[in-house]
Parts: C-alpha cells; structure tokens; sequence
C-alpha cells in the first residue's frame, strides 16, 4: 500500500508537450507510473514519449479516453491555475502541480473549489510524491528512493531528497514520500499527510521535514499527538540558525514574532512524540532510537 | 517586494479610496516648495515623513510637524540623509497635518492557513499591531474575505460595526472593500493602512469629520510582477543593495548575513539546512544562497561572483543535490567561475543525484575538494574557513 | 404540518425600519408571525413594532440573540443580493426575498452560494408564502387564505391571491401557499416546492398556478406524474392568449419557439394528472371533482 | 431592452473583442461617405445594413453590397426608408465586406432554469440558430459558465474544439470570454455573435486569416439599466412607440394589441389571466397592462390615458387585486381620469383585496360599473364592447 499513488495510479500529465513536461514523464515512465494520457491544448491527436502516450486537447477527453485518475501539471505559472481547475472539472482524483511562480492570490479560489468537490490538490510548486516500487509522480529524483514501510512528508524540494537519500543509504525504504510545496497558498497539508498515513497500513513510521515559517508543523504535531502515539517519529526543521525578519527565498519561510521559529516547531514536535534531528543524516538512527526495524 | 508610503498611497487612490493630497520632496527645497502650497490651501501644520522600507520611522525621528515653510525645510534637511536601521533616508513626503478625532488600524493580508484573505481591524490605530496582538488580542477584529465571491458587503459592515465604526459605515465599508481591491488588482500580500483615522476637516459649510488613509504599507507578490510591469517601476534602487538587484535579475534568492562562509545551494529548505549545519559545525554563514530549479553555469558563476564580493567570505560551500538541477552543469560553472576569480577562497564541493558521477568526474579533473556528506562538507568548509580565518585576520 | 414556514418559525426581517418593510412586517405579526428581530444596518439596539421587536445591525448578532430561523427580506435591489447572502452566513435555513428589480446577473452566484450551503432561498421577487392559522411571510393579503389542506404554488404574484381567494371562498383551506417568483433567476423552483408538499403529511391536494415563458411547469409535471399519482391536483395557466414573441412585463413570460407556450404547459399538467381551469375561479370545483374532500 | 448592431459592437469592441470598422449612416450621402473611405482603405466592396431591432433583415433586403460609392449611396438609399417588420429603416451600418472563409454562431445568455450564464456556439453560423436548434441540434455546443468563477479558459477551449475552432483557439478563447465579460459589464442577458467568422485579410506581409465578429446582438437587463446611466443612452427612440416610451416612464408594463378591449391590471400573471378570460368571455383585449406593484392615483391616470389613446378600444375592464396596492388608490386615480377624458368609453371595474370596502364605497358614488368575480367583470367588459362596437362600427 501507499498513499496519493501506487500500483492504481493512471497518470495524465497536462503540459507533455513542453520540455519539462516531457523530461519528467519520461523519468516517471522509466520508473513504472502507468501514463495513459498526456494534455496539451492543440496537439490533440498527436503522442508522446515515442509513441506510447496519447495526447489530448482537453482533460474531459483525456479522462473519457483513458480513465485517467491522477494528474501532474507541468504548464507555466499563468496556465496553471486553469490547469487545476480543468483537471477537478475533468473528474480527476488526485492533482499534483509542479510549477512554480503562481502568484497567490490566484490560488485562493482554486483550493477553494478543490475543496468543495472533494478533489485532492497537492502544491503547487511541489516536487510531487513516489510510492517506491509503484509508481513516481513529480520531479523526485527515482535515485533516492527505496521500496519500504516510512511515509516522509516535506514541504521543501532539495531537502526532501537528502533525507530521504540518507534514509536509503540507511536501508530503511519509504512506502510514499510526498512534497506538499512551499508556496503560501497550497491544497495540501502536512496535517493533511499525516491523516492519510494514519489509514495506511504499510506506513509504519513517519518522518516530517519541515521549514521555519508558518503554523503547519505546530498544527500537524498537536494532531499526531493524538492520533500518531503508537508509531515511530522522525522530524527535521530546516533554517534554526535563519536570522528573524529576513525571507530565505520563496518557500516564504518568515519569521514574525514568536510563532514559526524553528524553536517552537522542535517543540511542538518533541512533545508530540517527535523525535527532532539536527541533520538530515541523522534521521535513520533516529527513527530506529524510535523503535523503528524496518 | 515592498514599496514607498507614497507609492502604496497612490495605489489606494487608484482605487477610490480616501488617501489626503500628499507630495513627495527629494530636498529640503522641494520640501519647502511643497509646505508652502500646503499652508497656503489652508493647512495649519504639514508633516514630513522619511520614506523608507522599514518600520519605526517615527522612533527613530523621521516623522515631524512643521507650521511654516521654513520650518518645513529645516526639518526635512534634519530628516533627509539620516540613516534609520541602516537605509539612508533620500525623500521624504509632505503633506497636510490632520486634525484626528481618533485613529484606527485597518489591514488585508493572505492569510496562508486559511488560504483566504484576511481582514484584520482594530479601534486601536497609530500603534503597532503586533504589540496590540500581544497586550489586548480580543481588540483585534478579523474577518475572511469569502474565497470565491470576495469580501462581502455584509462582511464589510460587520467588521465596521466590531471595529466600532459604525457611525462610519459607508466610508469603512468603502475602505475595507477598498482594500481588498487594491490587494487584488495589484497582486498585493498585504495592504496596511496604519492609521485609519476619523479626522476633522473644515469645510465652506463647517467643519465635518471623515475617515481617511493618514498611513499605507503595501508589500507585493513577487510571483505576480512580471504581469504587472508598472508595479515593478515602484521598486526603489535606493534602498536595494546592487547586489541584491543582480541576484534577482539572475533568479537567486540571496541574503547576505555576517558569517565568513559563503554557502551556495540549490533549493530553499536545503540552504536553510545547509547554513544550519555549518553553524552546527562550528562555523558562521556568510549567506543564504538559493540558485534555484535547473541552474545552469553562467547562474554558477553570477552566483559565486556574489559570495565572493563580500570580504568576510574566507571559505566557500557548495552543495548541489540535483533533480531538475544538472550536477555537471554546476561542476562546469564553478569550474567556469574559479578561472575568472581574482580572490583566492577555499572551496568544499558536495554534487550529489542527476549527473552527479559526470559532475564528480569534472570537479577531480580540476582538483576540487569534495565531499560526499552534507556533514561531512560542512566540517570541512568550516576548518578551510578556519585556516584562512587567521591568515586574513592577519592581514587586516 | 405545512411547509416552509409553521408555528416553529423564528422571522427576523431584514429591512424592517424601511417604509415596505415595516408595513409589512406589522401585518405579519398581526396574522400571528413570530418575529423575533428586525435587521438594519445602523439601526442596532433600536426597536421595531412599537417596541416588540429588537432591530441588529447584522444578521451574525440578530441569529444570535434571538435563533431566527427565516428571515423575510425588503432590502431595495442594490442592497438584497448582499443581504440574501449575510442571511446564508448567518445560519439562516429559510430566506424569502421579497425586493424586486435585481439584476438578473447579480443572482447567479447568490442562488448558487445558497445551493452550496443548503440554504433555501424563495424569491426574489416573490410574495413570500403562508400557512394560514400559523403564520405569514411577505406580502401576500391574510384575507385570502383559508386553513385546510391544499398546497398551492405559484410563480405570479396577484394571480396568485385571486387563485386562494377563490378556494377560500369555496370553503377550501390550504396547508401553504407559496409564490416562489417571476424573476429570471429564482432561489425555488415548482419542483422544489412540489417536493416539500410532497413531504408534508397535511398536505393532500395540490394547486400550482403557471404562467408562458420557461420549461419549470413542465419540469414541475413531469415530477409530478411519477411522485404525485395519487393527490387531487389542479392547476391554471396565464397568458393562454398573450401573442408570441411579446414580453408581458417581468414576469419574464416570453414564448420563442415551441417551447413554454401555455398549450404545451397545459399538455404536461394534464398529462401528470392535473385538471386545468379556464379561470382561476374554477380551480375549487376542478379539485373536487379530483377527488378532495377538504 | 434591444439596441442596435453598431452599439453592440461598440460594447463588444470596448471589452477588446475583435469587430471590423463600421460607420453608420442616416442617409444616401453620408453611406456614400463611409463607403470611400472603405474603398480607399482597400476594400473591395462594402457591405450595407439595416439598423432595425428586429430579425430578417437579410430576407427583407435590409443587407446589400455595393462595389463602388455610387452605388454604395444607392444601395443605402434603398435601404433608408424601407419598412422591415413594421420598422422604418432610418439608418444603415456600412462597413468593409469581409473575404468569408467560414461561419460560426457564438453567444452568451442567460439560463433561467440552469441559473447560469450559457455559452452557445456552433459551426454553423450565418443561418439562424433556432433553425439549426431544430433541423441540427447536435451541431449546438452548450457549456456553462462556472457561477462563482465565470468562464474559465478551459472551458472556452472545450468550447471552441468542440466547435472546429481549435486552429484559432487562442483567439476564439478571447471571444467566449469576451461575450462574458461583455455581459457582466453591461448586464446584458444575451450577447450574440452570428456570424462569428474566420475572414481572410490581406496584410503588408500577405494574407493572413482571422476571427472575427461580424455581427452583434445584444439585450440588456431592464432591471439592471439604472445602474448604466451610458446603456440608456442607446435606446433607439426611433424604434419605441411613444406610448411605450410613456408607460415606461411612468413604470407600467404596457403591450398595444390589436382588440377592443383596454385592460388595467396588477400584476403580469394577473394581467394576462384577465386577458385570457376577456377572450373567453368572447371579446379581444387590446393590451396587456400592468401597473405594478402599489400604484398611486396619477400612475392609474397615466395607465388610463395609454388605454384610451387607442381609437379601437371601445370598453375597459380595470381588476385589482389588492395587496401593496390599495383599492381606494386606484378608485381615487379612476376617477380623477374619468374626469379627465375626452372620449366615452364604457368600464368595468373589478377591486378585491386591500382597502376594497372603501374602494366601492367611491366607484358606487361615482357611479361605476362594477363586478365582483374575475369571470363577471370579464364577460361585462365584453358585452360592453360588444353594444359600442356597433355603435363605433356604423360609425365608421
């Protein structure tokens, strides 16, 4: 099992046609992600990828014709708003857009609709999520990972991939890591990971990466303090040493006051079971400390 | 990116909102020019404020009153080339003194948990609000837009009505949906107006009181300026350092801090990391450095001509985990780079993931130091750093 | 039993220092109405009716200090849209907006923001409805009614007091009465209000009153005959003779082509098992030959 | 309310939707004008039409081309002063013929039973849509406009491939969304485009083919008119009876007809339930008129001369169901008319509801004839019609 992707996943990537679009779609092709439907406005009727990937006009078609169920969106920032909503029109499930540079304000009413017909947006610009062994969905590199029973969850792209590299360098394999973004404005949370690592049964440990800024580790520790007891925690928090008041690029990690310092997110995350590293490399011997033995 | 007072004040116009005539002086001549034509339209008092992109002014002296022409022009040589938290004052607006009944605190900012827009009000104006938040949270009122049909009327009115500005309605309602709109229409994050203030203004038919905009800080969505090409215009070259400018026109993130090792990173949270573990090894940051998706060598190269402009820089710390990001690309910038740099620094290199082997192959060949561990690359940078730390503190 | 509004309605009345508003808010207190606030915005803390009712400036605090639950609204146009929707926020379950002359438009996304809350909204530019013997909202003339067991309703206004008063005069009571309308955007449909009739125990006989223009009669009828068999029903048609393609006010009544005529209206009605009088004053005798004994 | 082509255009042109030069034109010599400098421009031919607010205006020879300015002033004299559906043609549009390559149908309106904004387009454009509708149906491509985001991109797109337009998406994109905007901003409940066509041009870099709207309809929202001081503007007073234009003013809903038997009631539904049963009771109405929601005295005066400015009306039934209205109002204002009135026409006078006892306590002692049931009064009016059209007919 896994969350978000795996063996289920029939993947449609909207924007195939473009550089990055096809560079990714190859490297989740080669990984084994079943992709059954590329999109791209005009190059109806067309393929990709050699001939192995049919192209669609419109995400309705795309659906219709494959029973696409998950998309990945790799259109320019003034696209993809638009891409987003087409794909939750389309009836697909789960939505995992890549690009980077929407202004916020734009995604305001998109989450807004995402949430209200149910759909599940992750990022945008986030690195995507792999279910090792099943299926890759984003621009995580396919190195990293290693088929095993850890969900990691991470709102940075770079980062995600040194612990989670460091954790298979290790010998302990994930069953999903998943990059929610590091946008002001995204569909899903880390609270929202860790909800559905709690369903999962192949998940037996966690391992959350986050950055100063913002209340959304305080807010998903408080929850796995109730709801995550029994199983082995790990965390890292990037940027302890980040002087206040100066932004650290557009992950939009600022600190104001006293709430979203990497002092108070160790805490939360301590005291709800966590236990915190101080490097990315250090998360293995941590998550076994923890009593993990996967 | 923030803008001027002068400059969020004229956005606020555009929109309809009431903002009090304001002009802004680059000398204390101009200054004078401007109070003159002021007093004369039957002002008692103009005020004169430092326009700069930081907060506290008014502590700091840069805010003062002037009730003739003269005066006027003394106190903005007084407050023109001050130097308040480290930006040196270069204009200064002049407008009107009002006369306020009574301040208040009015604001929309993106409220990223809520993934809406907030409004937040408070009968506590002329203050800071963090300090409000602080000493009496429940006088702040607060109030999300609606996501999809913007902020109601409805909305308006009850945040007017806690704010205690009922007596005000329509003009707060007007200013709160007001707010909204210049938020939206300039892809702003935030839009302050800090105070909003009932003043008494005399008329030709006696006096009369009004709500009007005394104050505005507006900071925008970087993500959003190339579609507005006249925002970007509003940037002020005064207060940005050079080096700043040729980070962003390269698509860096950059910050310059006061350590001695330069750090030169692909990706936000793995530069926070990476400063965070030098630290850990003993060492001090000289800056956050993010190059960002995809680098390619000339990014490489703009990137390390910045670390190493800074003269506190004694020893440098690469690290690349490549995804989007080519590993050999980097090799070949940095390559690139160390053949054009006139100043001799250590350097630990640390390329792992796409094209790392090509990109090990190329760094060997040119004989640079390396390191495998993101630990282990730090440890090192920071001895390298050690060992020219003395010979350059020798040096000075 | 009736529908939309009983004994347990709790009116707040938006609008009710205004000239319409008070007026009407009198005669519904008289027919025995329980209102309980009064909304005006600056108008806070005074009272309406002689006393008997507290105005607020907000829906948030009248809702809350006194739990209304319907709310009647006689906002002028500019001002109803908002005011439907701070009664929607507010936690109003039933809203009757009585205004006329919106802007089509500016109903568009009000009548879908109320869908997606589960709110209801009859209007606007409605007569409001009555349970006679319980109680009364907007501005339809307490004389007309009658208490019994017919439901009746209707999208016109006038057409449809004659209609009540001629079942009234016949010695045939009503469960309710309810206008829902003669905009072009509605919040209640005639199926929707066939549906609750269909719900209500009290209700056993039907009477809907329709007019040329649209396809809700028919969508009305075709519910009808499979939901409502065995009730006595009866209906009437205006604009039998009104002239094709003319507009007969803002009704809204306008035929183009062969759809919404009052031929094809009667044709569904009769088909679902309505009788269709010639003259409103037949209706009483139609339903008895249906088969009421009320 | 309808306005005309070239004011459509106008609006669609100023949201940016692509629509050829026009002129219009009030006579022979001004046609003769416009069309010179077309032909000067370049255009081979330019195209004459019709300014009528009603349809088939092609069949009735309203729209001709004319390939020289002689015969451009020609044709345009044909065409002024021709009658199309009752309507005197007293203007003319003139424009540059367009090089057709294809037609397309596009519009906006407004769905009552959906309670959305509905995009129509087909490929068959140029012929009219209700025949396509019955002949074609599945040749009409229907979408919704999202109602809390309007029409997004996507759905345009979809749109314009299900409608063959994908080699000119981009610019088929821009017109869907412009229709909508078109309707937004000027509260219209249709915006049509028929046809929307792909026209060939030849440009300084040869021919090229683009999108355009060569025809525009648009009706505006009646309720929404006092919010657009500019839209009113565009009535077309040539087009409006006065009757209509005074009925309007005085805010009564007024259709002339061609019976004998003038109509005063309140409410639509009411109004033409009365109707219906004055045909029943074999007579013809000879209006439809409703005055509204709590008429005074003067509306019902104003209501009473519209009636009587009808030669063929020869009996009036007035029915009144009181609710906003008050009974004693409408008797007062009948009175007051029958005052007034010039001509000796017999009424019937039905009032229940509000304030009814004391409206028969007036119209007995003004010596009215009145009624009590709707199916009484009708059958009154007719008979009373009935003894003064024999009259008025040997008359005649």
């Amino acid at each position: 099992m896994s969350i978000l992707i795996g063996r289920d996943t029939r993947l449609v990537v909207q924007g195939i046609t473009g550089r990055e679009g096809e560079f990714h779609a190859r490297a989740m092709q080669a990984y084994g992600t079943s992709i059954v439907a590329g999109m791209t406005p005009g190059k109806g009727g067309q393929t990709a990828l050699d001939g192995t990937v049919p192209v669609f006009d419109t995400m309705q078609a795309a659906v219709r014709e494959t029973g696409a169920n998950t998309s990945c969106i790799f259109v320019p920032a003034g696209g993809a708003p638009d891409a987003i909503l087409e794909a939750v029109a389309a009836g697909i499930d789960t939505i995992f857009c890549i690009t980077e540079g929407i202004p916020a304000l734009d995604m305001v009413p998109v989450v807004e609709v995402v949430r209200l017909t149910g759909a599940r947006l992750i990022g945008p610009n986030c690195p995507g999520a792999t279910s090792p062994g099943q299926a890759k969905v984003g621009i995580i590199p396919a190195s990293v990972h290693r088929e095993g029973n850890v969900g990691v969850v991470s709102r940075s792209g770079t980062l995600t991939y040194e612990a989670v590299q460091a954790m298979t360098d290790a010998g302990i394999g994930q069953s999903t890591c998943v990059g929610i973004g590091g946008d002001p404005v995204i569909g899903t949370t880390f609270l929202d990971v860790l909800k559905l690592f709690a369903a999962d049964p192949d998940t037996r440990a966690l391992v959350l990466i986050g950055e100063i800024g913002g209340a959304a580790e305080e807010e998903a520790a408080a929850w796995a303090a109730e709801h995550l007891r029994d199983i082995p925690k790990a965390a890292f928090i990037a940027g302890r040493t980040a002087p206040e008041g100066k932004r650290m690029g557009h992950a939009g990690a600022i600190i104001s006051g006293g709430s979203g310092t990497a002092a108070s997110k160790v805490a939360a995350l301590e005291a709800a079971g966590f236990r915190v590293a101080g490097s990315p490399t250090e998360l293995p011997a941590l998550l076994r400390e923890a009593g993990y033995r996967g | 990116m923030k803008i001027q007072e002068a400059d969020a004040k004229g956005l606020l116009l555009a929109q309809g909102l009431p903002v009090p005539d304001w002009s802004v002086a680059h000398s204390p001549a101009e200054a004078r020019a401007a109070a003159e034509s002021i007093l004369a339209g039957g002002a008692e008092r103009v005020v004169i404020k430092a326009q700069v992109l930081v907060g506290g002014r008014g502590k700091a002296g840069g805010v003062k009153l002037a009730g003739t022409a003269d005066e006027a022009e003394a106190v903005a040589g007084s407050i023109l080339g001050m130097t308040i938290k480290g930006i040196t004052v270069r204009k200064v607006l002049v407008a009107a003194a009002a006369d306020i009944v009574k301040e208040y605190y009015l604001s929309a900012v993106l409220d990223r948990a809520a993934r809406r827009i907030l409004l937040m009000g408070s009968a506590e104006g002329g203050v800071e609000i963090e300090q409000v938040a602080v000493d009496h949270p429940e006088a702040i009122i607060t109030i999300h837009a609606d996501p999809l049909l913007g902020l109601q009327d409805w909305q308006a009115r009850d945040l007017a009505f806690r704010m205690g500005l009922g007596g005000h309605l329509k003009a707060a309602v007007g200013v709160a949906r007001g707010l909204v709109r210049t938020m939206l229409a300039n892809d702003a994050d935030l839009v302050e107006i800090n105070p909003l203030a009932i003043v008494r203004e005399t008329t030709t038919d006696g006096t009369i009181e009004r709500l009007v905009c005394l104050d505005a800080k507006v900071t925008l969505d970087d993500s959003a300026l190339p579609r507005h090409p006249g925002l970007e215009a509003l940037r002020d070259p005064d207060e940005e350092d050079p080096a700043d400018a040729r980070a962003r026109e390269a698509g860096i993130s950059f910050i310059r801090l006061d350590g001695t090792i330069g750090c030169m990173v692909n990706g936000a949270g793995l530069a926070m990391t990476t400063m965070d573990l030098v630290k850990r090894a003993g060492g001090e940051p000289a800056n956050f450095l993010d190059i960002g998706g995809g680098a390619k060598a000339d990014k490489v190269a703009t990137a390390m001509a910045l670390i190493l402009e800074d003269p506190k820089v004694s020893a440098i710390l690469v690290n690349i985990f490549g995804g989007i990001t080519r590993g050999d690309e980097v090799a070949r910038g940095l390559i690139e780079a160390r053949a054009r740099q006139t100043r001799s620094v250590p350097m630990v290199v640390r390329i792992v993931g796409t094209n790392a082997a090509e990109a090990a192959d190329l760094l060997r060949a040119a004989k640079f130091e390396t390191a495998t561990s993101l630990d282990d690359a730090a440890a090192k940078a920071v001895a390298a750093s050690r060992s020219m730390g003395t010979s350059t503190g020798a040096g000075r």
